[in-house]
């Protein structure tokens, strides 16, 4: 019975636009930030803030980013790694090579020199489609990582193409403590994730979800699909390459080009679609479960079995399990987290009457 | 033959007979809120209805099609000859005879029309011979299919795929086909074959019909027996000759408002209908 | 009391295999330690492992995880993942913790004027190029015997591989040989291309800088087109029976660097055998592979440890827990001369070590083993790298890292 | 010119080993329209499987270490193995989950990667092991001697195989009923259900097909670079193969893998020397990429259908 | 201009005046591979008019539709449109030419709610960039809001209010025609084209979905060109009836005159029409 929207009436088309448009929404939209911004600064540990908290926030753009384009537009891709790859050393270059370069404007850069690559392999998309398109994505994923290897400018000629982030100073504040990053990271992340649910609402939004369920309608009702398509490759990398640069310059400090490698653009994937292909929510529920769950298996398997399991076993154990819960999850909801959530909602909205 | 489903339904097990059947979607949209209807042997059963009043979902909760649309029969039971078979699996049923053709032909679009076909017989193990015969009687059914057999199903014309779909599963030489809106997409001439066929079958090969039609004019001149649905409920049932003089079905199914057909040009707009029930 | 040892480790994945065979003689020899000894005077060892599947990020998390376990924190982080390295290489400055990166990571960190925090010990990727080319240079009979000879360089195509660019070069311009670099796309399992190139370019040598299947993958090809494996000349990535025995016979006669050699019949494995595998307690589930050269390699991990505790206790107070600060200067002041080495069972498993405030590297020597279709044979004794030649380019490139940071390098002269 | 010959050849010899891998993809890509992400982990199961048993049989048994009746009997055991892989996928993962979008299913069978390598290494343990097939990959010596060309027995033994299955299965899938069903099912699950195809019943056939023949490459891969994990890669070689040929086409998983391999070892060889190298690692995608431009179903596969 | 208001004082067709030719259509051609889908048809739609298709299936009727908006382009023939020669136009060229069209096979967007779809619809209208997308502040928004109110009285036209926010691949399929229909209304096409919209209807239905066609027509001048099988809903309210069969033209003028030409007997309607 708490969770009821009778009573609360829309007057306006305006206010039925509203991202939250229930009020109990709103008020835990308000909690959660509450937390994010004022609690966690105050209780969590230098542990969860370095090696929880900012990977998850950086994954989540990443993953608001492959979900913009494989969520919302239908292009399925397998290159998001490299795309954070350019946004990283886009911004270290930005930030090396121009003296006094803001933060803020090396990051945006960087983001847009993502979106330019971005744009250039998604030319194909126009004619590829599908698992096709994956697998072509996957030329980027290689291509970049290894330009990135090969050519020495990129990491400043360092000997083994290792760059090593500059120190982040905004309006003469030294961003060097685990909580001024973790902020930093969640004030970035937070008005992105904001911009991403507007794109996604509005007109842009809608090109974008046409194209995906039938470019073929799309095209008919007047919509371009090359240029919804390429518009989604350039917002979602432009947003992967801000989560590249900063995991380099929040989260690790020091990155190579295969850091950046398949398995990182898998596990991006990973992260939308165990979360929700096609939510926002979905993207941030779905890379702290990524993220997490490993952790947390490794944690549970150490404290259960402490030293009574060969050592070998007990690692791939782990593997079985992360294996199984993310088919477990896939057969419970195929549409991610985000909607099994939407569900629990729904149940509560008619909670306590069934139907 | 007709009134035997109405007054003797309880007495002989009916051939296939649906008691109370609630279907659930996604785990929180109820569609049927206790559906219950008999075929008898060897008739022609219209279910009748607006859109959404649940019509496909019957069907598909008989054929257990519904669990690859994450609907659940959560109440109630589905018998056929006499034996539950809500829990068997669609290859199960279409051995014992019960095949669907479904709404929106759903035909295999990389295959062609007759690889369509042949599938259709997947469940017989039949010699060549008998194949080929199983093919060439749909296609005398369907010439305009015998034309097209070797084009990709993907590319023919959506009345083609009707009947490529309704051909596929005649070729499982089914007792009892439930048939999902038949005439949807074809031209009248068509319309008036397929029923033909239908009939056709019925009387010589004594297969048993349950379909599921908006065309209440064409369903009932051939039917036996009609059902009629709304809201996941059925509201009215009885033979089909007398829904088809019932007034209330005139109107709202026939188009037939007392004094005869009226033109679509004519009619309002803001004239809504009674309901029986919710 | 305890001191304790967070392990990253990588138990599956690509590398598990090697990772089983590192940690287990890791974690046997402390196991060693604690059951021959009782600790180290009497300060138990604990250990506890992080699954790391050899990805930063979780290496990262296994760092976060580890730093503050135990009484006095995490006494040492060892990665064995140059990626890894990478990434927590300004933490561990910030925390105060050590880091030992034996036989991999970043080169230039064994200036420990730019680096006090870490410890590339034993011997760096660039000491061991230098190693290898001394080594071909007798056997060509002499360093002057190398001019106009040409050396093929079949590396990983990644930022391991490129790590022997510069002082290949280097040393080819200082000895007159040609390079020829051919590079492998990761994983490797396919080098046809390369080894047609090469069987085309006829090198006198080729020096197989590879990692995990790439490593087979060149033995099998260089069989398949007929390029003798003795001339191959692995790195120590390349060289241990994980790389060997998939080649199957194709291995026959390769030759590769090691700096701690393979064989069970060194003391201290037996002190492990009795004290471990005798109670039935050891690490391994496949005990054959207890005295192969990556297992010893874990052992020389877990002899390098334990001796920097025992240092700092020698200065901070013996049967105490050490903290990061205290091991830092227990690394920094290790010596393992001969005698230490042959009083722990070791003498000729791994080379003596002798670390300084500005050298964190120590040895930078190897010996090489030859494959005999078996088991891995020693076939020469330490061979030392061109030390004045890596030294100069070590300190030049971790004068360009202070200056791109900004760090002062301390001045050692000052340390004691 | 004999140089350029050489590489030629070792490069259509090697693609035709990457066509290997590639059929498994088609295979369950036709049969249900899931792009299988754990073909590469079912290579390697199967291959370590059947190590794993070739090690254990002779102290079992008695029979005598490295004999022909021991290679046969692991190779039952461990197609054995693969069957009931197949089965237990199906019934684990793949049933469920029908008439789910593509993308879902591709990611359960990313799930069943993990799931797979986890359980392989659990029982067999994560040592790499050599795998002996009785033929040396060595030269064959008369065109070694004539033309002084390196063309691999081991190779050649290989690429026959490859042809042989291909050819099996194109016939499979193009002229037999369960051929025809696997087709039908891929285009349209819940139609083949209702016309009475039972799911169940193809894909463990398909599953348990693509198992055997994951069991052949992971045999001659691992005879190749050792059984050990990274035999989970020669999927990453086989996508550029698969994108070529296209998803559904049994021949043109052959016919994409000649030319993958060939224009990679020639642009290894070619272009390589003069942009650093290591360009096979991206070279094989940015061809098929470039190909698709102009095929965007592949050389062989089914158009993308969209009528309006 | 509210569409519901002014739908209902507009119940009979008094007023409707049939203009110029908007789209002529000559000798066109098309062809897949061996199949001749059109052979050499001309036929012309003029302004304000109902014009039907009609023919057996596989006649054509379909690709028709598909050449004039773009879909296909013939080998063969001339497109006028306005009396502007048309070649190889794009679809969405024709949308921005006020062509808009529903499909015999529903085309919506599955993942999207009905509100959504019908906003698409829009689309050509929506002037507003990406960024000002990104920040939804300002001229965006009242843009979002002003097209929403166009929507909105398509929702109300064609009585769908309380299934607005439903994602319509859950709608059962009357409704998805309907919803279809207003996405096309949305664009406020100058011609519409609509392919067999009452396909899969009872009669009551038919005769709302008429209604609304019929509306549309009267209200906006729209010219609408149907494709349908009902020849009940097909003889009452076109004007112009074109007959197809197998790609060739067999019939073609008033209702009336179609309704008793021998070919079209023969080869459509049967003889129990
Ligand atoms: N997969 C599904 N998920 C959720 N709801 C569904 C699903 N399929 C159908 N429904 C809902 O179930 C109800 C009944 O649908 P059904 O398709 O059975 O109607 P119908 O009588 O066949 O209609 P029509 O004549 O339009 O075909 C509809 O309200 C529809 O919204
Ligand atoms: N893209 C295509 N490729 C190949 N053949 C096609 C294509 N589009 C249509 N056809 C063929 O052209 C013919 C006409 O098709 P069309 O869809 O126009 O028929 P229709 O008159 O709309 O029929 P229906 O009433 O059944 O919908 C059919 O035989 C069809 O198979
Ligand atoms: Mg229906
Ligand atoms: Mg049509």
């Amino acid at each position: 019975m708490l969770y009821r929207e009778a009573g609360q009436f829309k007057a306006s088309y305006k206010e039925d636009q509203q991202i939250l448009p229930i009020r109990q929404d709103r008020i835990g939209m308000a909690v959660i930030l509450a937390i994010f911004f004022l609690a966690v600064p105050m209780f969590a540990s230098e542990y969860w803030l370095q090696a929880i908290l900012i990977p998850v926030l950086i994954f989540s753009l990443a993953a608001i980013g492959l979900n913009i384009l494989t969520g919302y537009a239908g292009q399925l891709s397998l290159g998001s790694a490299a795309f954070m790859a350019v946004g990283a050393f886009g911004a270290y270059n930005f930030m090396l090579r121009i003296d006094g370069m803001p933060f803020i404007v090396a990051l945006i850069l960087g983001g847009l020199c993502a979106a330019l690559v971005g744009v250039a392999f998604g030319l194909p998309s126009l004619r590829i489609k599908g698992f096709y398109l994956a697998v072509a994505t996957l030329a980027a994923q290689f291509f970049i990582v290894w330009a990135l290897v090969k050519f020495s400018w990129f990491s400043n000629y360092s000997s083994s193409g290792v760059i090593s982030a500059q120190e982040v100073n905004i309006l003469g504040v030294a961003f060097n403590t685990p909580i001024l990053k973790y902020l930093l990271t969640l004030s970035i992340v937070v008005v992105l994730a904001l911009l991403a649910k507007n794109l996604v609402r509005s007109a842009t939004g809608r090109r974008w979800m046409a194209v995906r369920d039938m470019d073929v309608a799309a095209e008919v009702i007047g919509i371009r699909p090359m240029r919804a398509k390429l518009s989604a490759f350039a917002v979602s990398s432009f947003y992967c390459g801000v989560a590249g640069a900063l995991y380099a310059y929040t989260y690790l400090g020091t990155v190579e080009p295969e850091g950046f490698n398949l398995d990182l653009s898998f596990k991006i994937l990973f992260m939308i679609i165990i979360g929700g292909v096609g939510s926002i929510l979905g993207s941030f529920l779905g890379a702290a479960f990524i993220v997490l769950l490993p952790i947390f298996l490794n944690v549970f398997m150490h404290t259960i079995f402490a030293g009574n399991l060969p050592a070998g076993l007990g690692s791939n154990l782990e593997l079985i399990v992360f294996g199984g819960l993310i088919i477990f999850f896939l057969i419970v909801e195929p549409h991610g987290l985000a909607r099994l959530w939407t569900l629990a909602k729904d149940k509560l909205r008619l909670w306590p009457f069934p139907h | 033959m007709t009134n035997a489903a109405t007054a003797n339904a309880a007495s002989a097990a009916p051939y296939l007979s649906i008691n109370n059947v609630e279907v659930i979607y996604d785990h929180v949209i109820l569609v049927l809120k206790g559906v219950s209807l008999q075929v008898e042997k060897g008739s022609i059963v219209a279910l009748l209805g607006a859109n959404g009043a649940g019509k496909s979902t019957t069907l598909k909760s008989i054929s257990n099609l519904l669990g690859a649309e994450r609907g659940d029969v959560t109440k109630g039971s589905i018998e056929f000859k006499g034996q539950r078979v809500d829990q068997m699996t669609p290859n199960d049923l279409v051995k014992r005879g019960v095949i669907q053709v479904m709404e929106g032909r759903h035909c295999f679009g990389h295959l062609t029309i007759e690889e369509n076909l042949l599938t259709g017989a997947y469940t017989r193990s039949i010699s060549r011979a008998e194949l080929k015969d199983s093919l060439e009687k749909v296609y005398h059914y369907f010439p305009r299919l015998k034309t097209r057999r070797s084009s990709q199903a993907g590319y023919t014309s959506g009345g083609e795929q009707q009947m490529c779909a309704i051909g596929r599963a005649l070729m499982a030489k089914p007792e009892m086909i439930l048939l999902d809106e038949p005439s949807m997409g074809l031209a009248p001439q068509i319309v008036e074959e397929i029923f033909e066929i239908v009939k056709d079958l019925n009387s010589k090969e004594q297969v048993s019909f349950l379909l599921a039609e908006q065309n209440t004019m064409v369903a009932l001149r051939y039917a036996d027996f009609g059902y009629i649905m709304e809201n996941g409920r059925i509201v009215m049932e009885g033979a089909a000759s007398e829904l088809a003089t019932n007034e209330d079905v005139k109107e709202f199914y026939l188009g037939l408002a007392g004094e005869g057909r009226k033109s679509f040009r004519d009619v309002k707009h803001y004239r809504r209908r009674k309901r029986w029930l919710s | 009391q305890e001191q304790f040892i967070g392990l990253p480790s990588y138990r599956v994945g690509p590398y598990g295999s090697n990772g089983a065979s590192l940690y287990g003689g890791w974690i046997d020899y402390m196991a060693m330690v604690n059951a021959r000894d009782g600790g180290v005077n009497g300060v138990k060892l604990t250990w506890e492992e992080c699954e790391t599947e050899y990805n930063n990020a979780r290496g990262v998390e296994c760092y976060e995880r580890l730093k503050n376990k135990g009484p006095t924190g995490n006494s040492v982080f060892q990665p064995l993942s140059t990626g890894i390295t990478y990434s927590v290489l300004e933490k561990v400055e910030q925390d105060k913790i050590p880091m030992v990166t034996i036989g991999y990571g970043r080169t230039d960190a064994a200036d420990g004027s730019v680096f006090p925090w870490v410890f590339p010990m034993v011997t760096t990727y660039w000491s061991q190029a230098s190693a290898i080319v001394n080594y071909i240079g007798t056997k060509a009979g002499g360093m002057d015997k190398l001019k106009g000879k040409k050396i093929g360089l079949l590396y990983h195509d990644s930022a391991y591989g490129k790590e022997s660019h510069a002082i290949m070069d280097k040393l080819a311009e200082k000895h007159g040989f040609e390079v020829q670099k051919v590079a492998v796309a990761h994983p490797g399992n396919e080098q046809q291309a390369q080894w047609l190139q090469i069987r085309q370019q006829k090198p006198d040598y080729v020096i197989l800088w590879g990692w995990g299947v790439m490593n087979a993958t060149a033995l099998r090809t260089a069989a398949k087109t007929g390029y003798s494996r003795d001339k191959v000349i692995g790195v120590w990535w390349a060289g241990s029976e994980e790389d060997a025995i998939p080649a199957g016979d194709a291995a026959k006669g390769f030759v590769a660097a090691g700096f701690n050699v393979a064989g069970a019949n060194y003391p201290v494995i037996k002190d492990i055998q009795t004290n471990v595998y005798a109670k039935n307690a050891g690490n391994m589930e496949d005990k054959e592979r207890v005295g192969s050269v990556l297992y010893n390699r874990g052992v020389v991990h877990g002899i390098i440890t334990v001796e920097a505790i025992r240092t700092a206790q020698e200065k901070f107070g013996k049967g105490k827990p050490m903290t990061g600060e205290q091991m830092r200067w227990g690394f920094e002041n290790l010596n393992l001369d001969t005698k230490r080495l042959a009083a722990l069972g070791a003498a000729g498993f791994m080379p003596d070590l002798k670390i300084s405030c500005k050298d964190h590297e120590g040895a930078g020597k190897v010996k090489f083993q030859q494959w005999d279709g078996a088991k891995w044979n020693v076939v020469t004794d330490w061979v030392e790298a061109d030390k004045p030649l890596v030294r100069g380019m070590i300190e030049e490139s971790a004068a360009a890292y202070a200056k791109e940071k900004g760090i002062t390098p301390r001045d050692c002269s000052k340390e004691m | 010119m004999g140089f350029f010959f050489e590489v030629l050849i070792g490069g259509l010899l090697s693609g035709v080993l990457y066509a290997l891998v590639a059929l498994g993809f088609v295979l369950i890509y036709k049969a249900s329209g899931v792009f299988n992400f754990a073909q590469g982990a079912m290579v390697f199961f199967a291959a370590l499987t059947f190590v794993g048993f070739q090690e254990l049989l002779p102290g079992w048994t008695g029979l005598e270490e490295g004999s022909a009746v021991v290679f046969w009997l692991a190779f039952i055991l461990a197609l054995a193995s693969m069957i009931v892989l197949g089965i237990l996928t199906e019934k684990v993962v793949l049933r469920p989950l029908v008439n789910q979008p593509h993308i879902t299913l591709f990611m359960a069978t990313i799930g069943l990667t993990f799931l797979v390598e986890g359980i392989a290494q659990a029982i067999w343990g994560a040592n790499v092991r050599a795998l002996d097939l009785g033929i040396t990959d060595e030269p064959i010596e008369w065109i070694l001697d004539s033309a002084d060309m390196i063309v691999s027995k081991f190779d050649v033994f290989a690429a026959a195989l490859a042809g042989i299955l291909v050819a099996a299965l194109a016939l499979f899938f193009q002229y037999t009923k369960v051929g025809r069903a696997l087709r039908a099912v891929a285009d349209d699950h819940q139609a083949a259900l209702s016309i009475g195809i039972p799911l169940q019943h193809i894909w463990a056939i398909v599953w348990g097909v693509a198992g055997f023949v994951a069991l052949v490459a992971g045999l001659i891969w691992g005879a190749r670079s050792g059984v050990q994990f990274a035999l989970t890669f020669t999927a990453l070689k086989a996508l550029p193969v698969l994108i070529l040929g296209g998803f559904t086409s049994v021949p043109g998983a052959i016919v994409g893998g000649l030319i993958i391999g060939a224009s990679e070892k020639l642009a290894e060889v070619y272009i390589g020397p003069f942009v650093g190298g290591g360009i096979e690692g991206w070279f094989p995608y940015m061809l098929a990429l470039f190909f698709l431009l102009v095929r965007p179903e592949g050389l062989f596969g089914e158009k993308h259908i969209d009528r309006v | 201009m509210m569409m519901n208001d002014m739908a209902q004082d507009a119940a009979t067709g008094d007023g409707r005046r049939i203009g110029e030719v908007i789209l002529d259509l000559q000798h066109i051609s098309l062809s897949f591979g061996g199949v001749n889908a059109l052979t050499d048809i001309s036929f012309d739609v003029r302004e304000h008019e109902i014009r039907s298709i009609i023919g057996p299936n596989g006649a054509g009727k379909s690709s028709m539709l598909n050449v004039m908006n773009g879909v296909y382009h013939p080998q063969k023939g001339n497109i006028l449109f306005r009396g502007e020669p048309r070649q190889k136009m794009d679809p969405h060229t024709a949308a921005a030419q006020g062509i808009a069209r529903t499909f015999q096979n529903i085309a919506l967007f599955k993942g999207m709610s009905v509100l959504d779809n019908i906003m698409t619809g829009r689309n050509l209208k929506m002037k507003c960039s990406l960024l000002e997308h990104a920040l939804f502040w300002g001229r965006a928004q009242r843009e979002e809001i002003e097209h929403r109110r166009k929507v909105e009285e398509v929702i109300d036209f064609l009585e769908i209010q309380s299934i607005r926010k439903t994602p319509v691949g859950r709608l059962p399929y009357g409704l998805q025609k309907r919803v279809e229909l207003g996405r096309a209304l949305a664009a406020e096409p100058t011609l519409l084209l609509l392919d067999e919209p009452m396909a899969g209807m009872n009669v009551e239905e038919k005769q709302d979905m008429c209604r609304f066609i019929l509306d549309v027509n009267d209200q906006f001048g729209t010219t609408i060109v149907l494709i349908e099988h009902d020849m009940g809903v097909v003889m009452d309210i076109s004007d112009r009836v074109v007959v197809l069969d197998y790609g060739k033209k067999i019939g073609d003028g008033p209702p009336d005159e179609v309704k008793n030409n021998a070919d079209v007997i023969a080869a459509y309607l049967g003889t129990s029409h």
